[in-house]
């Protein structure tokens, strides 16, 4: 299963010691078309051609949450939000290399346009606005937003609660709260409700700023250098492939993320969390990302840098030092 | 008439159908066995229990009259000084409770303290006072109110022969110079015999005998005769 | 006198030995803590420095003393009222027999409930704002000290009710300066118990729902993998629990401790 | 005879109206809540009878009772591990002055600490599964435990530790058949009031971060808004609690009420 | 040598250089004021206090050997009963302790209660017992365990005069039966008089004269003259 509870398995590594062919991994992954690229590829077997098994799946409802269950090992492959990424290398100390990206783009606030048009609105007393936990991507992009847009931090951050993205949905859904800040392809999702709009995409904050990332393990990167050059080439070949043929893509990625829900469900306790979603919804949102294998250290170190301007971080550090892209 | 009356008195649990009247200046002992009601008799006369009949002090109904406006000084069985105040502030209670000026307050109570010979127990609290002082205590509390009537519920059974015996004369001295009427509750027939204008007999709620000390030593009523040689050979 | 002065040295000795060896095993648990910190080099394990070190650079950063000053202010809040209302019903209830009888009931239903129970319905009531740690922190503090109100009034033996009486009080006289100063011992002690659990509710709170304070402190630490932090956050919390205890122990001994 | 019977007639009409009395505010209070939902008409508050009804169809839900379950088997197993432990530092901090300086320190200031502080640590070194409300749980058990058999320890008079000794007892024989039982009205005590705190935490958990058990099920009715689940989740916990604290009274009263 | 020997006992609070000498079978009564070191000198013979010295018993040093394997029986100065058992379980702590079968402790317990008079106590609770009642108690339990020397410390201080006197005749034929050496402190003299064969006099943890009784009353030392005097007019 994909529950969470299962102890840290035998690495890769060790497991290649038996047997040459055949290499198992274990994946997270976040609940959003973020991982399209995983989903695309597992759909359309391209693991199963190049000697890769893929030993367990475990979904998480954010980044966050791979980043914790990342501290305590048991994972070899990620595909996760850079911003998590860098903090579960940073302040986890978890030994992990990023190998490529998958997307750029990729979150957008939400609000109810019967009490938010502006910006401006967000600073309003009474205004509810709901974000991940601290650490998430879209918690990073309400900070740039701040910053950038010159909204009064103190007012907007105390009118912030932290849930994960499929609450934030029914919190906007029943009128708990007034605006959210999700990643796709909840943003889609919310924005098709009833009287809610998209007030802001990510590219509004930051432009084409990097969105998610493939991460090993540094043992994995050691041991197994053949292998990473193979999920290298798999996660190529997908985005490859879903460029070529969005709808097919968008077909997939839906199917995924309903059979994940489930277990998302019971994750994030939110059993009466029906997110239904539709190939339309699904490929209207992958719209809305850049899927691209393509990474730049600039890009990452710009994060990063941020990241420690803000507090996120204890100290910077060099971009190279978690980066193991060709 | 006479300064308390009562009249036809029943309580729920005890007394039945009691008449008695006590006089001025009189004191009053109160004889009876454990249970016999003679604290029953007392809360009737303080308006601390319900009951049934009339009680008249100097020929004023008193029965809707609250206990805290009857004016009687009552030293309870087991006098209950307040365990949060010291010797001072129990005394000064009551004239408190009276409003009663503070400079007053302290002057009154400085003479009482000298009187009952206990100045030095001033800022003690009750938890520091062995049982004779604590009765001394008690007994300035019930008093410096200036009570006409004066109420007390075996006062000196927990004492030594001596430490009672100087009490008793000091009691004797405070009832003169104030003009006091008190009923006097004890199982004591020799302290009843020292104290005692007239002794009143209860045994299960009933008023068995009434009559001067004398009166009831030699010719004690049928049923109480038991009761009264055991209690004179105590 | 040289045997007096040996007998001061022997004094200091041994002083000094019974001091040192309260020290040693506190000072031996954060030397292996340092070295196990060290040895162990992974952020879920941070050595003693690094949390002093995380504590320095929370203090310099305003987001760590506001964080504290508004659970402190909850708090207060909340306990001031809680109790006061506690101390109220409680009083009502003591000196009222229908009170007692019409409340007791529904109290000995609703006491019994964890405190943080009440969030979720709080949450849906109230809303996420300011006045749901509040409101928690009431309830948290209303009922025990209610209880424990109407427990020292009825404590109050009868006797001594009556003696107030005989002595020309007025029922409010006998309130005020009999019932309630022998009722405050079970008064004291419940509420320096509750001083420490109000704090667990605040925390909760902010852990949840309200996204400022120590709670919220704390939850933002673990969703960035912040052990140092969290650890700060921890020990500033024992500190803080342990004052506001100690604070109600020393009123009640100030306040009890002649006559007890 | 005729009196007798007259007696007994008017016993019973008093008992009749006593109970009357008790009950009638508590109906009155049904009552008004069943009009007041009614009137209302609104989600946030459903009258008794959606209450009731909710309750039903809740009992034939199976996750009820398992979420009853799941909450009950934590606690019973944090408790118990929790509260062992506690006894068994208790008494070694009890019998060995040196265990008692090492360990006394330390645990005054991990004490006060709220047990919910402990989730967002627990939350990074144990991960998000069964063990996290257990050893939560076993927290908010081990350290008053510890405290109260600690203190009771210390309180048995040094005499009585003589006083066996000249009878020839070891002081293995001594500590099981003199010092525990005279501490273990002091033990009882800590277990009683810790009984309620462990159902406080194990709901905190729940709330946050293990799906399952009586405190997700809460916070899953808050986010339904279904105020009639969450009341029926809050009574069900208000008699659990109770039930749970009247068992160790009941504990108390059985094992030290002959001779104290 | 005696049956009981201590040597330059010192302990660090009270008793400086004490010598002592007891002989098999003797009652020694140990007489002196408050904080003297009575019950000091008591624990050091039960080895319960730290000393320097040398301790006999029937010329074995005992220094090293452990309160529970001196098989002193010891009445402490409050008795000490165990709160959370009843008289039965009291009495048989010791017994059981040393791994007696139950029936044997049954019937020894049974005989013992039968001697002191008090089988109906069996099943009470120390809570329920009163002073008299808890010192015949705690006599039974310190000897069933059939020790050669016996330690009571004041152990009829608390008791009214005719309690206190059947109990000193039941000790003594107790001492007789089970040839018994004991030490015996009080605070009186008569007591003193009345059961003991010698009398040990300590004043500020030093031993001040030890003699008969005859000695004692007629010669007493220069220094405790007045404490003699003092102890007789009680
Ligand atoms: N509220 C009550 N409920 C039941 N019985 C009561 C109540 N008040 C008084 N009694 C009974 O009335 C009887 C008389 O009580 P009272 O206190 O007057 O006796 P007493 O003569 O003062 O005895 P004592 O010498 O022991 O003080 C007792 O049998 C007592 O049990
Ligand atoms: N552990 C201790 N610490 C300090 N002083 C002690 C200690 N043990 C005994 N003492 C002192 O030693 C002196 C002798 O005490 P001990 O109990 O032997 O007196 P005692 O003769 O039995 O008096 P009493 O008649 O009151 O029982 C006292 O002054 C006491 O204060
Ligand atoms: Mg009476
Ligand atoms: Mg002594």
């Amino acid at each position: 299963g994909c529950s969470q509870s299962t102890a840290p398995k035998e690495s890769a590594s060790a497991q290649n010691a038996t047997s040459e062919k055949d290499i198992s991994l274990d994946v997270a992954v976040e609940y959003t078309d973020h991982a399209a690229a995983f989903y695309y590829a597992q759909g359309k077997n391209l693991f199963s051609g190049t000697g890769i098994k893929i030993n367990d799946v475990k979904v998480y409802a954010s980044g966050v949450g791979v980043a914790a269950a990342f501290t305590k090992g048991g994972f070899d492959v990620s595909y996760m939000c850079l911003v998590p990424a860098i903090f579960t290398y940073a302040n986890g100390g978890v030994p992990i290399k990023i190998i490529a990206g998958t997307h750029k783009n990729g979150y957008g606030l939400i609000v109810n346009s019967a009490k938010i048009q502006e910006l401006s609105d967000l600073e309003k007393t009474g205004i509810k606005i709901a974000n991940g936990p601290e650490g998430t991507s879209t918690d990073f992009l309400q900070k740039l937003l701040i910053e950038n847009k010159n909204i009064d931090s103190e007012k907007i951050m105390s009118n912030t609660v932290r849930m994960n993205a499929a609450k934030q949905l029914m919190a906007l859904r029943s009128g708990k709260v007034d605006a959210i800040f999700v990643p796709e392809h909840f943003a889609t999702l919310a924005a098709s409700f009833p009287s809610m709009k998209m007030l802001l995409k990510s590219t509004d904050i930051w432009p084409d700023m990097q969105g998610s990332v493939l991460v090993v393990t540094e043992e994995l990167l050691k041991n197994q250098p053949e292998t990473v050059e193979k999920l290298k080439e798999i996660n190529k070949n997908s985005i490859q492939l879903m460029n070529e043929n969005p709808q097919a893509a968008a077909e997939i990625v839906a199917q995924n993320l309903n059979i994940n829900q489930m277990m998302v469900k019971e994750e994030t306790q939110s059993p009466e969390a029906n997110l239904e979603v539709t190939s339309e919804i699904a490929a209207a949102s992958m719209n809305n990302l850049i899927m691209t294998p393509e990474i730049s250290i600039e890009e990452v170190q710009a994060v990063i840098d941020k990241m420690y301007a803000m507090g996120y971080l204890t100290k910077s550090f060099d971009a190279k030092e978690i980066m193991a892209v060709d | 008439m006479s300064y308390i009356s009562l009249e036809n008195i029943t309580t729920p649990y005890c007394l039945e159908n009691v008449n008695l009247n006590i006089e001025a200046g009189e004191i009053m002992a109160v004889l009876g066995f454990t249970g016999a009601g003679k604290s029953t008799l007392l809360n009737v006369i303080a308006g601390l229990t319900e009951y049934k009949g009339d009680v008249y002090f100097n020929q004023n109904n008193m029965n809707h009259i609250r206990t805290e406006r009857r004016n009687v000084g009552y030293l309870l069985q087991d006098i209950y000084l307040f365990p949060h105040l010291n010797t001072f502030d129990n005394i000064a209670f009551g004239l408190r409770a009276g409003g009663y000026p503070d400079d007053e307050i302290k002057e009154k109570i400085d003479s009482i303290l000298h009187l009952l010979n206990i100045t030095h127990l001033k800022k003690r609290y009750p938890k520091d006072l062995s049982g004779g002082e604590k009765q001394r205590v008690g007994l300035a509390r019930s008093i410096i109110i200036e009570p006409k009537i004066l109420l007390l519920d075996e006062p000196l059974s927990s004492l030594d022969p001596s430490t009672a015996r100087s009490i008793r004369k000091e009691l004797k001295v405070l009832q003169k110079r104030l003009n006091l009427t008190i009923l006097y509750v004890t199982h004591d027939f020799a302290e009843a015999k020292e104290l005692a204008d007239r002794i009143v007999v209860i045994t299960e709620g009933q008023i068995k005998q009434l009559g001067s000390v004398h009166d009831i030593f030699n010719l004690p009523a049928e049923e109480i005769r038991e009761f009264i040689s055991a209690a004179i050979s105590v | 006198m040289i045997e007096d002065k040996g007998d001061q040295l022997e004094m200091k000795q041994n002083i000094l030995k019974n001091n040192l060896l309260h020290l040693l095993p506190i000072t031996l648990f954060l030397v292996l803590w340092e070295i196990a910190g060290q040895t162990a080099q992974t952020p879920l394990f941070p050595p003693l420095s690094k949390v002093i070190e995380a504590f320095g650079s929370l203090l310099r950063n305003g987001m760590f003393l506001k964080g504290i000053v508004a659970s402190f202010g909850r708090v207060l809040i909340g306990y001031i009222l809680g109790s006061s209302a506690g101390l109220f019903v409680g009083i009502i209830m003591g000196v009222n027999k229908t009170a007692e009888r019409s409340l007791r009931p529904l109290i000995s239903i609703l006491f019994p409930i964890p405190t943080l129970g009440w969030l979720p319905l709080l949450m849906l009531w109230i809303g996420i704002n300011e006045a749901l740690p509040v409101a928690l922190i009431f309830i948290c503090a209303f009922f025990p000290v209610s209880y424990n109100t109407l427990t020292g009034i009825k404590e109050v033996k009868e006797e001594y009710i009556k003696a107030a009486r005989t002595l020309g009080a007025s029922s409010w006289y006998t309130l005020w300066h009999v019932i309630l100063p022998m009722a405050s011992p079970n008064i004291f002690t419940g509420l320096r118990l509750e001083s420490g659990m109000v704090w667990r509710t605040v925390i909760a709170a902010e852990m949840f729902a309200i996204p400022t304070g120590i709670g919220a402190l704390l939850m933002n630490a673990e969703s960035l993998i912040r052990v140092d932090v969290i650890m700060v956050c921890l020990v500033v919390l024992s500190i803080m629990c342990s004052t506001f205890e100690r604070f109600f122990l020393w009123l009640e001994r100030r306040t009890t401790g002649a006559w007890r």
